[in-house]
């Protein structure tokens, strides 16, 4: 069955006001394209959940669509600080923002634990640090075998978790290559899960090499078509991090009043990311990727 | 003045601290320059780790982001996150991790979440990331950070990684390995004293005084008797710096000494 | 540095007497080579681990080099009941085995717990089992979060794991396609890893596809170049499983005295695997896998 | 008699329990065969997991094992089984799990691990394998079993994995969903009193009779009111069986009813 849809259908439908969201990705195919869906269709009181904010809930934040974030290291990186996230949280501008912060072992292990349907999970980190004392969602356990106290993390159960892929087939089985990020866990761990992807492929390609499926059909809700969906982030293969427009953020979101003026321009101004393409005009096409293929491997018996 | 920068002496002094065979958890910008110096200089059988997940790097251009693609590229191991904490960190198998932050203190402990009250915060910093299990995982910590009573106060305001604690057996009685084992600054070089884990000074870059490095840190450093001056880079070592690793300048060039 | 060296000399530098030992594979790339070759060397005293003993540890108990057996499922696949592992367990034939019994999960858990250098990992199964009761090994753990009590198993971390996979670097980059099995887990919670090979590669070859390592160099102690290690296993895209010689294994194995007779002429009576092999003549060949290579990726940027 | 064989008309029955859409847990032998005849003939959504990590599988000849490497080719995913064990099992994405056993009792608990006490057992069985998960996780667990005193007693001599226990709540009240849904004999179909939790006989297969059913059970088994005869398979289900799953007759043609 084909779950095959714009980004405009698939946030209108499965994610919703309130909810628990998570967009995932190591620095590598952050879903931007997603990101700026659920802007331009104003969704708010959102509980925003991922390692590093980055760029993409800076913006969401700024565009008054946060009430909480749940992160592990808020920076623009290489660059400098976030300056939405730090109005939100040190002024409460636009609106005050809710943290809930651990680090990036604890937030791994959060959706892990989510996966898996477990309640906590355990770990040796952890003593010494003050992020306990500030934070009461640390708790202790004690080992059954050995008498040592382990710090545990809960479970995090986001509702929807969006990741952007190379490649999935119309069902939603999904590859990637190049950093993995937690993006497997998380969409475990989730109750939906928007899979937006660079191509999308007949599943015999799939099938060709099934080691590189992360994410089954079975757990996912909706597969959109979006190529240069994780821009200004990169998708190995496809295209490079365009440093300069993370260097450029810097600028934008310096005040307010820049950073309203972006969104105005590059997401409620433009209706999809076909649009937002068309509007880089060149720029696009200087950040596609060489080819360095890999080797390929016999599935035969 | 001799012909390198300080960020430039500051690479090669954390560049000798690594040994071949020593697997690294590589941050960006000195920690990742370093590194890259020592498996060209003396150490090519170091493997690279980023956080990130990519093993065994070798970038061909000079990483922006602990998630650069040239990191992916060529490299022996592309492994999820899990891994990277449970399998690699968490497991041991990491020898040495580098740290920065806003604020180091006497025993090695670092801040990178906030300056002042955690609630009210005078200033947000970006958090953790994976800083404070490198802290607490890895076997041995090099941290840089800048030589200045801002940053070197007595006492951090947030202990985000833990270093030494409170000082002496602290650190292992809460049940941690490893711990700091240098901080590398633009002014000089500390240890950690092994009974009660001070910093301690033990190398003044050219042209700078222990009078100086009084003035500009937040307690009564004490001084290794056997203290000597940071040697600096050598002409080779500056050649690797400039040509190869950073030839457009973007980390070290701008900080010229 | 090259890790690579035979069969011989890896089993004499890593494997001692009354080690507990590894030799993964779940059905895929069983490291059969290896285990041929402990036998050759005598070592006594051991202690198996391992989820399915299958034939090769049938073989090892068989010779008696085994004091305990540490497993999930003791059968022939497809075929019936292990008739050494029996002997052993019903008898005391050769010498009695001890043994301690997990579940597949269970000793999932066990490896990941001992890779991850925690004492214990928690799951939501065994509430009614006897297992519990019969193995004091599993121990109850209340989350700090639920109030729920979870069933833990303890860490699993051997002195030698061994492995079979398609191709390393000399230096124990490892690559896998097909099956992973509990390969990469037993292996980081191993002491030492002994790996075995079809194919000893150029490093470049493992750097065109970094996403397939499993296990990488920094914890294998040796690498063997192998082929055919796996027989009567398979390879994915090498050779198929010898079914044949599954079904054999029965008849073989049945009696104290066919399977003395077998590791007489199989495994005492022959110097190495390459024998081995030769002395297979052309059913070696029958084996071979067709080719169905997969679709390469580009990790260009 | 009709053309076909008790075992075929097992995995008929079996098939006919699943739905399109279910993700099923398989194994070897019959469940393999009814879900392959279930995916064919009703279940085109099916999904195939096997616990040796292959997902959407394709087999292109009849899988020997559970790790046969036909299962891999052409698969839609091959993963790790932490992965199996942790993200789709635990997790609850499978529906349907198949079971076996040397014993199945009143309240569909399973007995593969000993007959006899477990220290010093009459016969050792394999043991649990990934059973008692499957048991305690899946949605919905089919059991296919030979119908005798032996197989069917009224209490296990182990239990490897867990139906409803003692009866009633008790599986509830360990924390567990799911449970024994259908028992399918060589004689008929069981299900479980919504209540009691007990196997009540509903179906029987051609040529069976209630009393040649008592004779082949352990305990006084209840009779559902509506008891039926078990459905044949359909001609085009014996043609598929024959000449796609098993046309060496590998699994079925040795027990020709």
């Amino acid at each position: 069955m084909s779950k095959v849809m714009s980004m405009q259908e698939a946030i209108a439908r499965f994610v919703r006001d309130g909810d628990l969201i998570v967009m995932e990705g190591f620095t590598h195919l952050i879903p931007f394209a997603a990101g700026h869906e659920i802007i331009r269709q104003r969704r708010k009181d959102l509980t925003l959940a991922r390692l590093t904010p980055d760029l993409i809930y800076d913006q969401l934040i700024a565009a008054g669509c946060a009430r909480r974030m749940i992160f592990s290291w808020a920076g623009n990186p290489g660059v400098g600080p976030l300056h939405a996230f730090r109005r939100a949280v040190e002024k409460g501008q636009p609106r005050p923002l809710e943290i809930d912060e651990w680090t990036h072992f604890g937030m791994v292990l959060r959706f892990m634990a989510g996966a898996s349907n477990l309640p906590f999970l355990p770990t040796r980190n952890y003593p010494g640090t003050d992020l306990t004392r500030v934070n009461p969602g640390f708790k202790k356990v004690r080992s059954p075998y050995t008498d040592e106290e382990l710090w545990c993390v809960p479970a995090l159960n986001p509702d929807v978790t969006m990741v952007h892929a190379q490649r999935a087939d119309a069902e939603g089985n999904t590859q990637v290559w190049g950093l993995y990020g937690v993006q497997k866990e998380a969409a475990f761990a989730s109750r939906r899960v928007i899979v937006s992807v660079e191509e999308v492929v007949d599943a015999k390609v799939i099938r060709s090499d099934p080691n590189r499926t992360i994410i089954p059909g079975a757990i996912v809700s909706a597969v959109v078509h979006e190529p240069f969906g994780a821009h200004p982030s990169f998708v190995q293969g496809g295209y490079d991090r365009d440093n300069d427009f993370y260097l450029r953020w810097d600028a934008i979101s310096r005040e307010e009043a820049g950073l309203k003026a972006y969104l105005d321009e590059w997401v409620y101004g433009l209706p999809d990311r076909a649009a937002y393409i068309k509007k880089m005009g060149a720029r696009h096409r200087e950040l596609l990727a060489d080819r360095q293929m890999c080797e390929p491997v016999n599935y035969g018996f | 003045m001799a012909d390198y920068t300080t960020s430039e002496l500051m690479v090669s002094r954390a560049a000798k601290e690594l040994k071949n065979g020593d697997v690294v958890f590589v941050g960006i910008g000195v920690p990742s320059l370093a590194v890259n110096l020592a498996y060209r200089m003396h150490a090519p059988g170091l493997c690279m780790i980023y956080e990130s997940g990519a093993v065994g790097c070798v970038p061909t251009r000079l990483p922006i982001s602990i998630g650069d693609p040239c990191l992916v590229t060529g490299s022996l191991a592309v492994v999820p996150m899990l891994d990277v904490f449970n399998l690699y960190l968490q497991r041991g198998l990491i020898d040495v991790g580098f740290l920065g932050g806003a604020q180091v203190d006497r025993f090695g402990n670092i801040n990178s979440t906030v300056i002042g009250d955690y609630r009210k915060p005078k200033v947000r910093l970006p958090g953790s990331g994976g800083a404070c299990e490198i802290a607490a995982l890895a076997k041995r910590v090099v941290i840089t950070i800048a030589n200045s009573k801002r940053t070197l106060p007595e006492k951090v305001d947030f202990i985000t990684s833990p270093g030494y604690l409170g000082g002496g057996r602290e650190r292992e009685r809460l049940g941690l390995r490893g711990g700091p084992e240098l901080v590398i600054t633009d002014m000089g070089v500390y240890r950690f004293d092994p009974e009660t884990r001070e910093m301690v000074l033990v190398s003044l870059h050219p042209g700078i005084t222990v009078g100086t490095i009084k003035e500009n840190i937040g307690w009564d450093v004490k001084v290794a008797p056997d203290l000597i001056e940071t040697p600096p880079p050598s002409p080779e070592e500056i050649r690797i710096i400039r040509d190869e690793l950073d030839p457009q300048g973007i980390f070290l060039r701008s900080k010229a000494g």
